[in-house]
């Protein structure tokens, strides 16, 4: 539970003038749930891309589990095993649900390009196997039964589902989830926090949440990171983080 | 969904032996030439819808064919170079180029890149006219040799050509097919409709187009190559931005969504083009409106014109 | 090379390059509001150029009040075009591609057919030279010059400081957020379909009596325009136009000039594709797919 | 709006019956035919020259036709043109002449434009006579069975140098400004050649590309150089061409090369100086045009009013003409070899004047017929065509042979 999975040191990004992320630094350790949380415009999401690869840092670093990890392509970051979510679900609209899914195994394969092409029994017996996982996940999530539907006719709480679903298929040891919650009922939330926590428990996966929803937020971390105009203002266990001054400050001063 | 696509082979098997017997139920030149032509842009509209799964829209396919059929030409008169070995080396030249231009223009998308492929069709074409010490220019190298097995040579005789591009058709639908059936067709399709979630599952976007972009005009050097060897004349008329639009009215017309549409708009619309040539200089005429009214019918192609009426007589 | 042949090259190129303005705006407009690239904008511009034809040389009008009277009659084409074809394909590229192929196909046909097979020719209004600092060139192209700057000006202007025309700017910008406020999507894409269409009309008849009427005068034109158009930025408003069109007749002439008409033909296309390529990002990202 | 669609697609259809029905109901008369095919680009670039060529000949067939046809070996026939559209493509080409030959048996096949050259890969080896109008070099390279009566750019090229050597000595620098099609290729070749034998200096070439219009920057490049002719087509682009060079303050000649469109003169209107634009072309409807052409254009102008067709167009006749007059000589219609043998062995009276085939030292086979090279100027004050001279085909090819046949 103590040794880090991801740091992040003096990380800085500025867009024109606005530094949106300003000498941030974090931790992330290995199996736990990490809020991070901040007003609107605090440079959340912006962390978020920074760690995924849309952004190169100005300055600064990003180590997962001792690499360095800086400036690489999101398909390379996504290829050590940290994947993330979408705030507005983020699909395949056109795909079967399944096949969204399958989009996720992509990693995993280890049929190379001729192997696939040539549709050997190597790649046949792959491609069985992956199917049989990503319903196993679907059941897991709750969703198996609409494994043939275009996702574009899913209810939002679904495509949002999937999205977590698609996520976990990509066979992930670290997981950014960016705010889950949104749009959901509070049935729906339940049923996320605890599949979420379940995620963590069952399979290990470190996972970072970015959520306004501070009563789900402190239900399910293990521990809280606030920032705000990029900086980092407090970090603690929910209880801590509850109390803190600087944090009431930032969210009362933003309403 | 298994019983759909047992019947889809069973089509697709009935298509390809009435492809194999045809010249032998009716030995007729013309409909021959006409077929091995259709043959040629089914495999360069394929390929453009291969590339248009990715999130690609080009009109520049012509300009690999251009590649494909000077490459092969020029090194047959030139070098005696047997054109057997030209088709694949006119392939691997569009090939190469595509995957150097590929992995500079792919990353430019949406409005950017169907203008980048525009410039990149009338660059071609004023660079075979401008190339002149070699190309000719505008007159076109003349008296291309064709093919020939041993010392029987093609020649005037249409059923040999129309087997072998029957054959280059079906070995490129193969290819492209089992690509987009594979995970790598899954990967192609995942990056067309999301490819920041693409990317960020692992699928590195770059590689992925250059790959289809790549072999999309390698066969479209293939199919330029067939057709320098076969018309025995290249002109670089014939691979400017206009054949490139073509190209691309035959995989939209025939409905983009779908791996058949573009071979049914080949057949369809290369097919009207030539019934409404009895109508002499007013054929644009009756082609523009009808292909305005295809669209406005049929928005997503002829391919979508059997499941219109299913579903109305459901209804 | 002094600075007078310099000067030259300069002045080549601005006049090309002011006369290819009025077709690019009128299809950045198009672009902006639509979102379909108009492959048959062109043949607006031929249509425009005929339309003169008829009405000045075969009806006997004055040329002005022809080109006036063109400008109508093809917007009011335009209006017809928005309405029953681009309308319902809004930012829908794909089908919306083969449909302005359609309709350019037509329209260059019925043209060719309907106005016979000899050549056609506008009578020049303006006659003679002018010599400006050491460069002759026609009085007529310096005149063309000065109507269509006052016709791009006078865009400018509407767009920015008549209602409607802000309405077409906050379209361009948000789509979504513009209707929400009450604009009407139809009728600010049937104003923007009028102002592009009368603007490559205005074209048209200005070019004619300078260039020549050819059914297929349309193309080559329409590909510069779109060129100058990706090069200002696609859907942009008028500023990135104006200099993507002087940039295009500038890099044409100085090419032309310095290395041959052929060879600087494929520079151009170079340059543009490689400037689309370092600064993709600069322009407005669009879509490709509904 | 469906309602709309319906009436849209309606009206498309009953279009395309109106059009279509005629030639299908048009059904064979029991005489017999001596068909001749005409592979045009009826749609395309060249669509203009190819209907206007096909509107004339057609004209010319019905005069024929209702003369009772031609008599062949004792048999009467009537003339019947198949024209096919190739869409100015090379497969439109080779689909065209397929077409022709396989479905109507066809014997003679006209073609316009340099991609329907394509169409001699299927009429060489079926012997089927196959009449280009390409400029291209090597397009009659030992091609048995294809015939140009076309003019030759090298002899026009040298009937007006020799004209303008002799008549006009202060020009001393020649450049050439042309499009860049078969033609200015061809003269980007042997300019240089000819302008040596006759004492001028070659200053340089550029060829521009076929749809330029605003010439200002290649003359800005050119100008410079001062020379004293411009070497060009007389094409609607040279036309352009040469006004942009007066606006831009040349005061030299101008030389066209090739046929073009007579009107396309009236461009330049007053802007060149009387007698400094010379051609190799004819006004079809002046007095200095042979007869022939003259009443062709009488009868063109009657049915489909003005807009004269283009030069191209007579010399279409010139084809329709000797195929006449070859088939009447042989005595056959369809055995293609004599045919040839009559036609290229013999000297024929077409509408352009008197042709005789000649090429065996260039091409390897004798294909290309020669004719007179008009030489004329255009009166830019009087907006009017004036010929100059008429130079016998005989006067220069011996000077073609010497500096271009091959040793």
């Amino acid at each position: 539970m103590t040794n880090p999975m991801l740091e992040l040191v003096g990380l800085r990004k500025n867009f024109g003038g606005l530094m949106a992320v300003d000498e941030l630094d974090l931790v992330v350790r290995s199996g736990e749930i990490l809020g991070l949380i901040g007003p609107n415009g605090a440079g959340k999401t912006t962390v978020y891309n920074l760690i995924s690869g849309i952004y190169k840092p100005a300055s600064g670093k990003i180590i997962f589990q001792g690499e360095n990890i800086t400036g690489l392509r999101p398909d390379q970051v996504a290829n050590r095993g940290v994947i993330r979510t979408f705030q507005i679900a983020s699909l395949f609209k056109e795909l079967s649900v399944l096949d969204n899914m399958l989009v996720a195994f992509h990693l995993q394969s280890r049929a190379g390009f001729w192997r696939s092409m040539l549709n050997s029994n190597y790649s046949r017996h792959e491609e069985k196997r992956f199917r049989k996982r990503a319903l196993e996940i679907l059941d897991f999530m709750g969703i198996g039964s609409l494994k043939h539907e275009h996702t574009i006719n899913l209810p939002h709480g679904h495509q949002v589902t999937l999205g977590l679903a698609i996520a976990l298929a990509a066979n992930p040891r670290m997981l950014l989830l960016d705010e889950p919650l949104t749009g959901m009922n509070p049935e729906e939330v339940n049923t996320m926090v605890s599949r979420v926590k379940q995620i963590n428990q069952e399979q290990g996966i470190t996972i970072i949440v970015v959520e306004h929803n501070m009563r789900a937020v402190m239900e399910l971390c293990h521990r809280i990171a606030v920032i705000n105009f990029g900086k980092k203002i407090a970090e603690g266990v929910p209880d801590h983080i509850r109390q803190n001054h600087a944090v009431i400050e930032a969210y009362l001063g933003e309403s | 969904m298994n019983k759909n696509n047992r019947i889809k082979s069973l089509l697709l098997l009935v298509f390809t032996i009435i492809g194999f017997l045809f010249p032998v139920i009716r030995n007729d030149p013309y409909t021959l030439s006409l077929l091995l032509i259709i043959f040629v842009f089914i495999v360069a509209a394929v390929g453009f819808r291969l590339i248009y799964i990715t999130g690609r829209l080009t009109i520049g396919q012509a300009a690999f064919m251009g590649v494909g059929a000077y490459t092969s030409a020029l090194l047959s008169l030139n070098f005696g170079i047997n054109p057997w070995l030209g088709l694949l080396i006119g392939g691997i030249a569009a090939g190469i180029l595509a995957l150097g231009i590929g992995y500079i223009v792919l990353r430019v998308g949406g409005v950017y890149f169907v203008i980048i492929t525009l410039c990149l069709a009338e660059i071609s074409k004023l660079f075979w006219l401008w190339w002149r010490p070699v190309t000719y220019g505008n007159s076109g190298l003349i008296d291309v040799p064709g093919f020939s097995i041993a010392s029987f040579q093609f020649g005037i005789n249409k059923i040999p050509y129309y087997y072998l591009s029957l054959i280059i058709m079906l070995v490129a639908l193969f290819v492209m097919y089992r690509m987009e059936r594979s995970r790598i067709g899954i990967a192609l399709h995942a990056l067309g409709q999301n490819d920041v979630l693409a990317e960020h599952l692992g699928i590195n976007r770059t590689r992925y187009r250059v790959l289809a972009f790549t072999t999309a005009s390698f066969f479209c050097g293939v199919v330029g190559s067939f057709y320098a060897h076969y018309i025995h004349f290249v002109h670089p008329d014939q691979f400017g931005v206009m054949p490139s639009i073509m190209i691309q009215i035959y995989g939209i017309a025939g409905g983009i969504g779908v791996f058949f549409g573009p071979i049914v708009g080949s057949f369809v619309v290369a097919g009207l083009t030539e019934f409404l040539k009895i109508a002499k200089e007013f054929q644009p005429l009756i082609y523009g409106p009808l292909l305005v009214i295809i669209m406005l019918f049929l928005p997503k192609g002829l391919i979508g014109l059997p499941q219109m009426f299913f579903k109305s007589s459901k209804k | 090379m002094n600075a007078q042949d310099i000067l030259a090259m300069v002045i080549n190129g601005l006049s090309s390059g002011l006369t290819l303005m009025l077709v690019a705006l009128g299809l950045t407009l198009v672009f902006g509001i639509l979102h379909i690239i108009n492959l048959a904008h062109g043949e607006l511009y031929m249509l425009g150029a005929y339309c003169v034809w008829w009405l000045s040389e075969l009806m006997g009008f004055n040329y002005w009040f022809a080109i006036v009277l063109a400008m109508i009659l093809i917007a009011f084409l335009g209006v017809l075009m928005e309405r029953y074809l681009f309308r319902r394909f809004r930012a829908i590229m794909v089908p919306s591609l083969v449909v302005s192929i359609g309709l350019m196909l037509f329209l260059q046909s019925s043209i060719l057919l309907g106005t016979g097979m000899g050549d056609k020719e506008i009578e020049p209004v303006f006659h003679g030279q002018v010599t400006f600092l050491g460069t002759s060139l026609s009085l007529g192209r310096v005149i063309i010059g000065a109507v269509a700057t006052v016709l791009v000006i006078a865009v400018i202007l509407f767009l920015k400081y008549a209602r409607p025309g802000q309405a077409i700017r906050a379209v361009a910008q948000d789509a979504e957020a513009s209707s929400l406020q009450g604009i009407s999507m139809n009728s600010v894409s049937r104003l923007t379909m009028i102002i592009g269409s009368a603007l490559a009309a205005a074209a048209g008849g200005l070019l004619g009596p300078v260039f020549h009427l050819d059914y297929m005068m349309g193309f080559p034109v329409l590909l510069k325009a779109l060129l100058a158009i990706v090069l200002g930025g696609m859907g942009s408003v008028v500023g990135g136009v104006i200099l993507g069109s002087l940039v295009i007749g500038l890099v044409h002439s100085f090419a032309t000039t310095l290395i041959g008409p052929e060879i600087a033909e494929i520079i151009l296309f170079l340059i543009i594709a490689f400037i689309l390529l370092i600064r993709p990002s600069g322009f407005f990202g669009m879509e490709l797919r509904t | 709006m469906k309602k709309f669609g319906l009436t849209l697609m309606v009206l498309a259809v009953s279009l395309a019956l109106m059009t279509v029905v005629p030639f299908a109901m048009a059904k064979e008369k029991p005489v017999k035919y001596l068909k001749i095919g005409c592979n045009y680009g009826l749609t395309g670039v060249v669509a203009p020259a190819c209907i206007a060529s096909k509107r004339s000949l057609e004209l010319e067939v019905e005069r024929i036709n209702k003369k009772g046809g031609i008599v062949v070996g004792g048999q009467r026939y009537h003339i019947k043109l198949l024209f096919e559209d190739n869409g100015y493509t090379s497969e439109g080409s080779v689909a065209a002449a397929t077409k022709l030959i396989d479905r109507e048996n066809v014997k003679f096949i006209f073609n316009i434009g340099t991609p329907g050259l394509a169409q001699t890969s299927v009429t060489e080896p079926a012997k089927v006579l196959s009449f280009l109008s390409s400029s291209a070099d090597q397009a009659l390279l030992n091609k048995k069975y294809s015939i140009r009566v076309y003019p030759l750019v090298q002899m026009n090229d040298i009937a007006l140098l020799e004209y303008i050597s002799k008549n006009i000595p202060e020009v001393k620098r020649v450049c050439l400004l042309f499009k860049n099609d078969s033609s200015g290729i061809l003269n980007s070749q042997i300019l240089p050649k000819l302008c040596a034998h006759y004492g001028m200096e070659f200053i340089g070439d550029e060829l521009y590309s076929l749809t330029e219009t605003d010439f200002y920057p290649l003359l800005a490049r050119m100008l410079p150089r001062k020379p004293d002719l411009i070497v060009t087509d007389v094409g609607t682009g040279a036309a352009l061409m040469a006004k942009q060079a007066i606006e831009k303050g040349y005061k030299g000649f101008f030389m066209g090369t090739t046929l073009g469109a007579d009107i396309a003169w009236n461009k330049i209107g007053d802007k060149v100086p009387d007698g400094r634009f010379l051609g190799p072309v004819v006004d079809p409807g002046s007095k200095a045009a042979p007869r022939e052409i003259r009443e062709m254009t009488k009868r063109y102008e009657e049915k489909y009013g003005k807009g004269a067709p283009l030069d191209i167009a007579y010399l279409y006749h010139n084809y329709l003409m000797l195929v006449v007059q070859a088939v009447k000589k042989a005595g056959t219609v369809d055995d293609t070899d004599k045919i040839r043998d009559v036609m290229v062995k013999n000297t024929w009276d077409l509408p352009w004047g008197k042709t005789r085939f000649v090429g065996k030292e260039v091409w390897g086979v004798d294909g290309q017929g020669i004719m007179p090279v008009f030489v004329s100027a255009w009166i830019g004050s009087k907006k009017k065509i004036k010929l100059l001279k008429v130079i016998p085909a005989e006067d220069v090819y011996p000077t073609f042979l010497k500096l271009f046949g091959k040793k």
